[in-house]
Order: C-alpha cells, then structure tokens, then sequence
C-alpha cells in the first residue's frame, strides 16, 4: 500500500480492521445483528448502532462517525450524495428489498377506495415519493414537475377522487393504517405489526429499484471489512436465517427475478 | 364566654404554651400583655384554630375548638375576627379586594360588600387608598385595612393583634374608640393583644399577663396596675428612678372620688414633694390613675399614715422596682 | 438566482409555511387551552391534598402524583401511541392535526399542573392562615388567595407551557398532523431543502418571540 | 450633619414628599413623627438611596446621595444601616445568617462574624434563636433581628422605622438605650421615625413632625412638646378631658428645678386641684415633664398669676384641645 | 407461555433494558449538570439585566431573552442538527450518547434559565431592598437574598427539569445515542415488541417517581 500523495490514509487505515459500526434502523435490525454473530468467528467485532431513521446516520457516516450502514435505499443515497456532496457506496451485490403495498382495512379492492378516501403515506420523503409514484400509477393522482429533491404532496397537479394524503411516520402507516381508507407501506413494517404482509390490494413493483445493501464510504467498498460483510451475506447460512426471520417481508434480492 | 383550660402547644421541642388557663366574660374587652416571644400569638391563633394545640381546651361560648369539623370551623371562624400582627393582606389585591375577601367568601351581595367597605375604610380613616394596591400602601395603612377586614363580617369575637402598634397616636385613638363602641354597642367580645400599657389601660377592663408561655397574673386592669405583680414589673422594666439617700418614692392611687388627693396630702400635712412619674388615663368612670412622688425621708411614714387614714391605695416603690442612685 | 430564490419561497410560503403556520397555532392553542384547563383542576387537587397543602389526603395525592409522574415519564410518541385507543374514542381516528391534540393536551395537562402546584406552593402560609381565619374554604382560598397572589407567575408558566408547545408540535410530524415542526423536519431537513427549514424554523422563532412578548406583556400588567 | 433641600418625591400620580428640608445635626438622636401615611417611611428610604427622588438634595455630610456611582453608593450604604418597618428578614434563612448578610457581604472573617453575631444577639436580648428561622419568630423577634442586622456594620448613619413598635416596653428601653449608648459612645447619627411618644421624649433632642409630605414643626424635643404646635396636636388627637361649666384645666411643665411646684402651688395658693394627665419621662438632665391639673373656675387665674410670677411654663388646655362636657 | 415471557424478559433486561437504563442515568445527569451550570449563569444575567432586574439593561437583556427564545424554539431534532458541527468540535463526533448532551445540554440551558429567571422574579422586593441598605452588590443579592429565598423553588425546578430530561433523552434514537427512550422507540415501538416497549417504559416510570421523590425530600428539608 502506498502512503504517498493523494493517497488516503483512511484506506490503510480501515481496510484490515477488525472492529466497526453498523448503523441501521428498528426494522432491519435482527438481519444486521445476525450478521455481527455471523462475523463473530471470524474475529470480527461488528457493534450495530441503531437509529430511529432519518438523514442523521447517512451524516454521521459520511463525516466518519460510524463506518456503515445497512438502512437506505439505493435512490434515497443518490439523492443524498448529490445533496451533500458526499460519495456514499452501496456495495454490491445488493442484500435486500422491501415490497411496497397499498393496505387496505376497509376496502377490499383499489377499484372501491371512495372519493375524498383518507390514504397514509410515510413521512420521509424518499418513501412519500415512491408512494406517490404508486398512487400515480394507481390512477389515483397525477404528478407535475417535482420542485425539490423528492416529489412531494405539493406536487400533486391532479387529483380527481380527492384522496386526503396523511403523511406519517413509518412505523404509524402500519399501527394506523385502519383509520384511514387505505395505507401505503412496506411488507417489512406491516409483518412487524402483526399484520399479514401480504394482504395489500397493490403492489408497486418497484422493488427492484429500490435495493438495501451495506453502505460506506467511497474508497473503503474494497476493503477488507467489507468485503468479509457481503461475504457473509451471500452464505446460504445467513440467507436461510434472513428469511426466517422476516418470513417474506423483506426479500433478499438474490431471490428476487 | 371563652374558657381556655391548661392549654398547652409546642413547636417540635419548644414549649411555647405551657398550661394556659383564661375565662373571658362574655362582651367584655379583655386585655393580654406579655414580653415579646411570650406566646400571645400563638394562644390568639389557637383560640381562633387556625393554630392546633397540644393539650387542653379551648370553649368559646358553647362551642370546644379543638373538636370541630371542617364546616363548623369555618362558620365559627366567620364569627371570629382576627387582626393580624403582620395584617397578612394579599399584596396584589387592591385595599378594596383584601377587605372584600371574606364577605365574597361568605357570597355576600356586591351591593352590601361595597357599602360595607365604603363604612369602614371611613372608620378607618383610609376612604382615598381603595383602589391602591396593598404592597403600596404605608405601614399604619396596611394595619387600618387589616382592622377593616377583621371588622366586615360583624364577628361576636374579635380577637387583636397589636392592632394598633403601626399607628400614630390620634390613628391609635380613633380604633381604640372604634373597638370600644362596637363592644358596648354590638356587645362583642374584644381580646387585644399588645404592648402599649395606654391601650391596655384605656380600653380594658381585665388583663391578663403572658409570660414565658402561661399566665403570671390576671385581674381588672386597676388592680393589675395598681397592686403592680412581678410579672407587671418583668413586663415593664424598672423605672429609673433616681433617689437620693433621704429620698423615698411613693406611688399613689386615686379615681374620681379622691382626684384631689395629692394637693390635700400637701397641704394637710404641709410638705412639698415633686410628681416623678405616673400613668393617668382619665378619670371617667372608675378607671385608676397613679402618680408616683419623691418625698424626703423624713415624712415617709407621716404620708403613709394619711394614706391609710384616707383608705387610699399607695405602694412604696424602694426597694423592689427602683434603683438607687449612689 | 436570486429572483428564484425568492419566487421559491414565495411558493413555499404559500404552499406550506403559511397553511402550516396555522396549524401550528391551532393545535397549540387547541393544546394548550384544554392543557390550561385540566392542568388547573389537577394543580388545584395537587395543593389541596398535598402533604403541604391545604387539607392533606396522603393517599389521593399519591395517586395524583404518580399519575403525573406517569404522564410525564412518557416519551412524547408512546404516549401518542399508549393514548392511541383514547384518542380514537375522542376523535375518532389516531392520525392528523386534531389526533395530536389528545396525547399534547395530556402531556401539557401533567406539565402545566406540576408547574403550577410548584408554584402555588411558594404562596405565603400566612395569607392562606389570614383567609382560614375568617372562614374561607379551601377552594376559595386557592381561587381568591392562592391564584391571585400567583397571578404573575401563572401568567409565566402559561408562556413557558406555550412557548414548550409550540416547538414540541412538531412530533406532530409522526401521526400525520403538519405544522411548522413537521415541515421543518420532514420537508426540509430530510428532503434537504434548506429554504424550508430555514423559513419554517424562522416562523417558529417568530412564534416564540410573539408568545413571549405577550406573556411579558400580561406579566408588565398583572405584577 | 444630614441636610435635605426641597426633597420632592411622587409615586405616579400621587406626591408624597413635599419640598422637606431638614438639617440634622451629626451626632444627634433625631426624631420624626407624623400621621400614618405622611411619608416618614419614604423620607427615610430616600436618605438611604434605596428609593429615587424627583427634587431636591440630600446631602449625609459631604455626600449628595442622588448623585453617586453604584460603587459610591454601596459604601455610603455600608455606613448607614437601616432598621425596616417590615423587618424585612429573609423568611428561609436563619437569626444567624440574617444577621450576618452584611458582613459577608463585606466579606468579614468569620471569626469576627461570630463574635458581632454573639454580641448583638446578648444586646437585643434573643441570643437563644440563633439558629431559628426566621419566620419561626415572633413579631418582636423578627423587629430585633432587624435592629441586629442594622448595628453590624457600626453604621455612622442609623435610620429607624418604627424600630420599637412591636417590643414590650421593658425591650422597647433596652433597645432605646442601646440606642442611646451607642450614640454616646460613638457618637453616630441616629433618625429615629416612630408613633410612640415616649421614644420621641426619653431619647430624641430633636423633633420633626411630617405632616401629608411637608414638614410641619421641628425643634427641640422640649420647645415641640411644651409648645405644642397645631402639627403636634393633630398628631396626638385631642384629649378628652371632662370639664364641667366651672372648671378649668392647665398643663403645667417643670423640670429638675422646680419639680415641687405642684405642692407649692397648692400650699401658697391654699386651693385643692386634681391631676387629670400628664407626661411625666423622668426628671433627669433637662428633660421637660407635665401635668394637667383640674381646677375649679375660681382659682384659674390665681394660679397663672402665681406661675408666671414663678417663671413656670403653663398652658391653658380648653379651648384649644379640650372637649367641653356639658 | 409464561415461562417464555419470563425468560424473554429477563432476557431483554440484561441485554437491553438495564444497560440501557445507565445509559439514560448518564446522559440525564450530563444534561442536567450542564443544562444547570449554564442555565443558572444565564438566569443570573436575565435576572440583573431584565426590565425589572437588578440592574436593568434593555439591549442585553433583549439579546438573551431573544437567544433564549432562540433556542427553546427549535424543535429538538432540528436543534440536534444546527448544532452538528459545534458538537463535533466538542465530543468529536455527532453520534451517539455524548453528542446528544450537547444539544440537550443546550435546550436544558435555555429551559431552566427560564424557569429560574420566573422564579427569581418571584422575590419580595423588599428583601432586595433591605439587602441593598447595607451596600450589597447586584451579585450578593442575587447569591445571597434571591438564590436563598428561591431555595424551594430552585429544587422545584431541578426537579421539573430532570423528569423533563428524562423522557427527553429518547431523541437520542435520532443519533444512535441509546438509553431507555430510544429502546422504548426503537425496539419497542418500532419494532412492534411490546415487551421492550413496556419494559423501557416501566423503568422510565421509575426513574422519575425516584426522581420526584428525592426532589420532594429536598423541597420538605429546604422549606
Ligand atoms: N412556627 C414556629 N416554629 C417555631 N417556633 C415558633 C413558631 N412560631 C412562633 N414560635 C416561637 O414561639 C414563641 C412565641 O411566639 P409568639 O408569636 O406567640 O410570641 P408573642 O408573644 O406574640 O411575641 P411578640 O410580642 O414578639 O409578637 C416565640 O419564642 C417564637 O419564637
Ligand atoms: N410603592 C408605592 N406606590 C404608591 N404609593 C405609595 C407607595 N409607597 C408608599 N406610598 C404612599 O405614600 C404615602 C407615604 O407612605 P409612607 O410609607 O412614607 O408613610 P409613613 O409616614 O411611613 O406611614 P406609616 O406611619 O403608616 O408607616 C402613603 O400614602 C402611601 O400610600
Ligand atoms: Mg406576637
Ligand atoms: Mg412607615
């Protein structure tokens, strides 16, 4: 390894540790916890960190404080690379994804949702605008230019049925999703409720674009550490113990096609 | 009547009552003195329970204080009006408000609550400061509203705390007449704590002394002042009076019978002697005055003989309360 | 640039801060007058059964206290969702600007009594003596005594109460409600828009300052 | 020497002081009386600094005290200790600490504390509730707590409000000739506001009566009682003294001199008369005392005759201050 | 059934529930020591510079009081925010449970500094006068007359603020900082675990009953 120049020392620094930071959130936790046992063996001493969700970790990752993250979406981290001007890489191959479904406690099909119907949205916006995106192609709204980063309620140019968007936290689009006509929300957050995961009467299918995976800092996605995190990942082993742990609620993107 | 009957009240380990016992006829003005830190206070708060005792009683009239509930206190309280030592008004509240405030509790009418306040800041000398707050008014003001608001809900006992120890001297008159109509008019019963010996004498027919937490001497205001207890002396100091060896110093009693008693003694027995002290009030009714004179040694006993020949009362003041210059 | 700048917060004043500044004052209001109201009854059971107060009931007050306690213990959001089934009774649904008012108001309720009871406590003994002795009961010794001596310092822990709710609104942001802290969180911090945050926070501030000058203003009055 | 010029003084709309001038001599015990709410407590706050002034100087010997610094102002303080009508005692903190507020705040050792503390305690008489708190005390307590705190700093300049209004008379003269002593000894200034004329004559050279913001009578103690301005009149209310169509009534003063003059009266007049009031303090030094004697018609002027042959200061009581009965 | 809720618990104790616990005790007591230290300073500047202080000063006063407002006005996260890189120059990092004392620290500041300055005000301007007849300074009385008379009060408000610190600290989640709120939060609510959930909450009761409760011996003795 060269010490010279340009070179940062970051990378000789991180790149055969054997201690780091997994940030990650409520959710996602017991996946990101079986991988520190996992990589115990190994000896590996992995401490996972978490947050209640929001733009603070992917701060925190990016000014050093912690060392990764499983936790955001692969859109989410353009948007916020772009924002800040930071170089957040989501290491390949891409864990896991989150099915997207239109819950409804009153209604048994899209086609019933009344007029002026109450619908739940998550709050954050990488996740209101995929709502939004799915509304849209529900026929239910229709979407003009997106004014800031994320498209936002504010952006809404038609709205024919009149459908009342309640913006949420993520965890309330599932503990609240029968005070409303319907919720949109995320097989993962439903399953966690109690509430089956695959009971939505629409699926956006847009899963695909938005992949979780570990997520560090540019120059690091070859060292070591990381490459030992995918390794584990990608073990039969692990995959099994995901599945049975979320039961369907996320699915690993190597078992998606 | 109020009867007190070995009252006894502590705070954590002070004793401050210790067996107070006290009968005060019912419509009479009742006068208590006492050193300062005597437990006049405290037995004041006791009588009218807002201070719990120890042990003993407390009657007044039919009613034993110590054994009343919630609602008879507050009606007996209602009868029973108290003039705080400190006046404890509500410093935010207006003169009119602080004196208001226990006929808006008994729900008295605006329209009485108004006339009776107009009445009695006129009493009390104070018509112009019922707007005023009470934190700006001056000390004898804030006591003349204190008076004003023990005064509204025409108690049967009122009960005084040097009531008037904050005022000047015609002010001090004026509530002393006050006190003195509304007990021969309304025939209320009066007990005035205090420490100015013209109020006691002036308006008092007994008197009782405090001291160091029970009662040391009680009686008809002239014979506590004319037969002078110890606790009478404790209470007022010794007079400083300054005797020559062949000085002697005699203090005699006289009421309206025998007001010309001190010239007669003069000129009967023909010597001169020179007036060094007394407490005369006035000489209506049977209140007792006393002049205290300084005569030569030598016509000490001729006087007393004449005094008693005369059947008037008389203490010779050395040894006990003077002291003796050289 | 500059002229987008400034047609953007236009936009978003229009759009957002505006419709937002409104809903913060009306669940703010909304919180704290139901607050106020319960917090008083609450205060005044607190001093009246208190073990310094006017007519002692160690027991209820045990209860009183603890269910205080209780509420204040209470991160904000479980309580939102602890109050969820209530809030549901009242309203009639857990999500959106009025759902918040429950669990605030109560949260305020438990706030503004404790404020309060610590405060009618520093009332002088002698003047609640003063009104036993002419045979006041114990409420009208809190309302004619107690709450008119405390007058200047309830009149600050109304500001103070205010001033709390106006910033602490913003959890309105988890259950649907809007507002300027939910648009300052969600719109711009976490959509990285900075003319948002910066705009709502500044109408925030605003909104604080204006409380606390009419509070000091009462304040001036009543002293 | 303490000199006031044209001291004018409002409370928003209402004017308390009035143009006051007054000099007062250094070293002196000077005495202001007035009606309650005349403005004596005022006067006193605006010699001290603590209250702000409209008009007017003061000026306490070379210091114009409405034209010192913060610093200046504090050590002019220091040097003028101020006994509160109120006490105002810190409720919370105990006899000790209140009274040793000032010296640490002069950051003194805390030897020297202790001692002043001990010392004080013994003079007001309360040395055993030394570590009581302050609202534990009685009313007379907390006013000798108050005195305490006042005499720490060894003041030059001593301003009492009602210093003595809520003690027994027996404390009222230990305090009086502390008062006294430490005038002599140290000859510190000493302005002495009260309601009780007994302070004003037994240690008062000079008096000031206020009246409604202005300064009414001032002079001697002796000249002021004697002479009996109408301020002093409407100070002390009339007397009642009963007098029917034949009587006359006459106050008469004497002092050391000629303190037999009452017997002489009587004896070389050969008349009877009775004593029906009185000032009488004590006949030492140059103090003044007075008796009001009871005559009948006849005799009046035999008698003025017969005092101003023996230069004795006299007055006719009716019909300036004398209620007529009948 | 029974025996697996037991163990469950008993689990999540251990793992989470008491470190957790410590956890909070540590960032509560941080954040109140701070929160106390500055917040008393800035009370003693409000209470001699404030329109009717000590010594009234308008434009510094202005100035606090508008920096106070400042503060208190920030919804908490935001604050968190605004205060990334002074906290990154103090603890070295934003994440985690020493960098939540800052902000926390911070917004405690502002908040008992208020309820000082109200309680302060509260003292008989007669004392202060007394005090000032014997030539003591702004700070003397401040120290020696105002603090003194408050002492119940000042307990009062230690109290308040502490159990107010307590739930508080459940922001902490936001930045991985940990303690029984963010559990409550995070494995609690969020991870719809009901046991967690009521575990954290039942400890959160506890700390501030225990909380209350010493406040309340300190008020009895200091009455
Ligand atoms: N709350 C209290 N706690 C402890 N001691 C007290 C309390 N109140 C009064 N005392 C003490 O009880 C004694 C009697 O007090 P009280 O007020 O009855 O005296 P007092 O006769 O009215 O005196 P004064 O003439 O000075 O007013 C005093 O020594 C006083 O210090
Ligand atoms: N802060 C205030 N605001 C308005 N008026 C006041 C204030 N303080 C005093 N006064 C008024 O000023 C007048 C003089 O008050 P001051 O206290 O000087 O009287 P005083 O001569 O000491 O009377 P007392 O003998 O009753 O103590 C009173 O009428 C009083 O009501
Ligand atoms: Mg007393
Ligand atoms: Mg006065």
């Amino acid at each position: 390894t060269s010490n010279t120049g340009g070179s940062t020392p970051v990378e000789s620094e991180t790149s055969n540790k054997k201690e780091f930071t997994i940030g990650c959130m409520p959710l996602n936790e017991p996946a990101v916890q079986e991988i520190a046992t996992l990589m115990e063996p190994m000896g590996y001493h992995v401490e996972v960190k978490v947050f209640d969700g929001n733009n603070l970790p992917a701060i925190a990752l990016k000014d050093g404080d912690i060392d990764s993250l499983i936790l955001n979406h692969l859109p989410w981290l353009n948007t916020f690379n772009n924002e800040n001007n930071s170089e957040l890489v989501m290491v390949e191959p891409y864990m896991y994804a989150s099915l997207f479904g239109f819950y409804s406690a009153k209604h048994d099909s899209i086609e019933e949702i009344p007029d002026n119907a109450s619908i739940i949205v998550s709050n954050d916006p990488s996740n209101m605008e995929r709502s939004l995106e799915f509304l849209q192609k529900l026929g239910f709204i229709k979407l003009g230019e997106k004014k800031g980063e994320f498209y936002t309620i504010l952006d809404i140019e038609e709205n024919p049925k009149n459908i009342q968007l309640v913006e949420v936290e993520t965890t309330a689009t599932a503990s609240s999703f029968q005070d409303a006509d319907g919720s949109i929300a995320f097989t993962s957050v439903m399953r966690n409720a109690g509430i089956d995961a695959y009971s939505y009467i629409a699926e956006d299918g847009k899963h695909v674009n938005y992949p979780t995976s570990l997520v560090v800092n540019k120059g690091n996605e070859d060292a070591k550490w990381v490459q030992d995190v995918m390794k584990v990942t990608q073990t039969e082993e692990y995959k099994e113990k995901f599945n049975e742990i979320f039961q369907g609620a996320y699915i690993l993107f190597s078992d998606m096609k | 009547m109020i009867e007190i009957k070995a009252l006894t009240k502590s705070y954590e380990n002070i004793e401050v009552l210790k067996g107070i016992n006290l009968t005060i006829e019912n419509g009479s003005i009742f006068g208590i003195a006492g050193r300062s830190g005597a437990g006049k206070s405290t037995l004041l708060r006791c009588i009218n329970g807002i201070e719990t005792f120890d042990l003993g009683t407390i009657k007044v009239g039919d009613i034993d204080v110590g054994s009343l509930n919630h609602e008879e206190m507050r009606v007996f309280r209602k009868n029973t009006g108290m003039i705080f030592q400190n006046f404890s008004l509500l410093s935010r509240a207006s003169v009119y408000e602080n004196i208001a405030l226990p006929m808006k509790c008994w729900k008295y009418e605006k329209k009485a609550i108004d006339k009776k306040i107009k009445e009695l800041l006129e009493l009390v000398g104070i018509p112009e400061k019922i707007h005023s707050k009470a934190r700006e008014l001056s000390g004898g003001q804030k006591q003349r509203v204190a008076i004003a608001r023990a005064l509204t809900m025409d108690p049967q006992v009122l009960l005084c705390d040097e009531a008037t120890s904050a005022l000047d001297p015609k002010s001090t008159k004026a509530i002393l007449d006050l006190l003195r109509e509304i007990n021969a008019q309304l025939g209320i019963t009066i007990i005035v704590v205090t420490h100015e010996m013209s109020v006691l004498r002036s308006i008092c027919k007994h008197v009782a002394i405090v001291e160091n937490g029970t009662i040391e001497a009680m009686g008809t205001t002239d014979k506590i002042f004319t037969q002078r207890p110890q606790a009478l002396i404790n209470l007022l100091g010794n007079k400083e009076i300054v005797l020559s060896k062949n000085e002697r110093s005699i203090e005699i009693f006289y009421s309206r019978g025998n007001d010309q008693i001190l010239t007669k003694l003069a000129r009967e027995l023909e010597i001169d002697f020179s007036i060094i002290g007394g407490e005369i009030e006035s000489l209506d009714e049977n209140s007792i005055n006393s002049v205290v004179i300084k005569v030569d040694s030598k016509y000490a006993e001729n006087i007393k003989k004449y005094l008693i020949h005369k059947d008037i009362m008389w203490r010779e003041l050395f040894p006990q309360d003077a002291e003796v210059d050289q | 640039m500059n002229g987008e700048l400034i047609e953007s917060i236009l936009y978003y004043l229009q759009k957002l801060i505006i419709p937002s500044t409104f809903i913060t004052i009306r669940m703010v209001l909304s919180t704290m007058i139901i607050g106020i109201a319960f917090g008083f009854v609450l205060a005044i059971f607190l001093t009246l059964y208190g073990p310094n107060g006017l007519n002692p009931k160690g027991r209820i007050y045990s209860l009183l206290n603890f269910l205080v306690n209780t509420i204040r213990s209470f991160p904000i959001l479980i309580l939102i969702v602890a109050m969820g089934p209530i809030t549901r009774m009242i309203i009639g649904t857990t999500i959106g600007e009025k759902a918040i008012v429950v669990p605030l108001s109560i949260a305020a309720t438990a706030f503004i009594a404790r404020l309060l009871e610590n405060s009618f406590l520093e009332v002088d003994k002698q003047l609640i003596e003063a009104a036993r002795s002419f045979g006041a009961n114990n409420l009208q010794i809190i309302f004619r005594v107690i709450m008119k001596e405390s007058v200047p310092s309830i009149i600050s822990i109304m500001t103070l109460a205010t001033v709390n709710y106006i910033s602490a609104t913003t959890i309105a942001a988890a259950i649907g409600g809007g507002g300027l802290g939910a648009v300052a969180l969600t719109y711009g911090f976490q959509s990285f828009n900075n003319t948002v945050l910066y705009m709502s926070v500044f109408i925030l501030l605003l909104l604080v300052n204006i409380t606390q000058f009419i509070g000091d203003l009462f304040y001036k009055k009543f002293l």
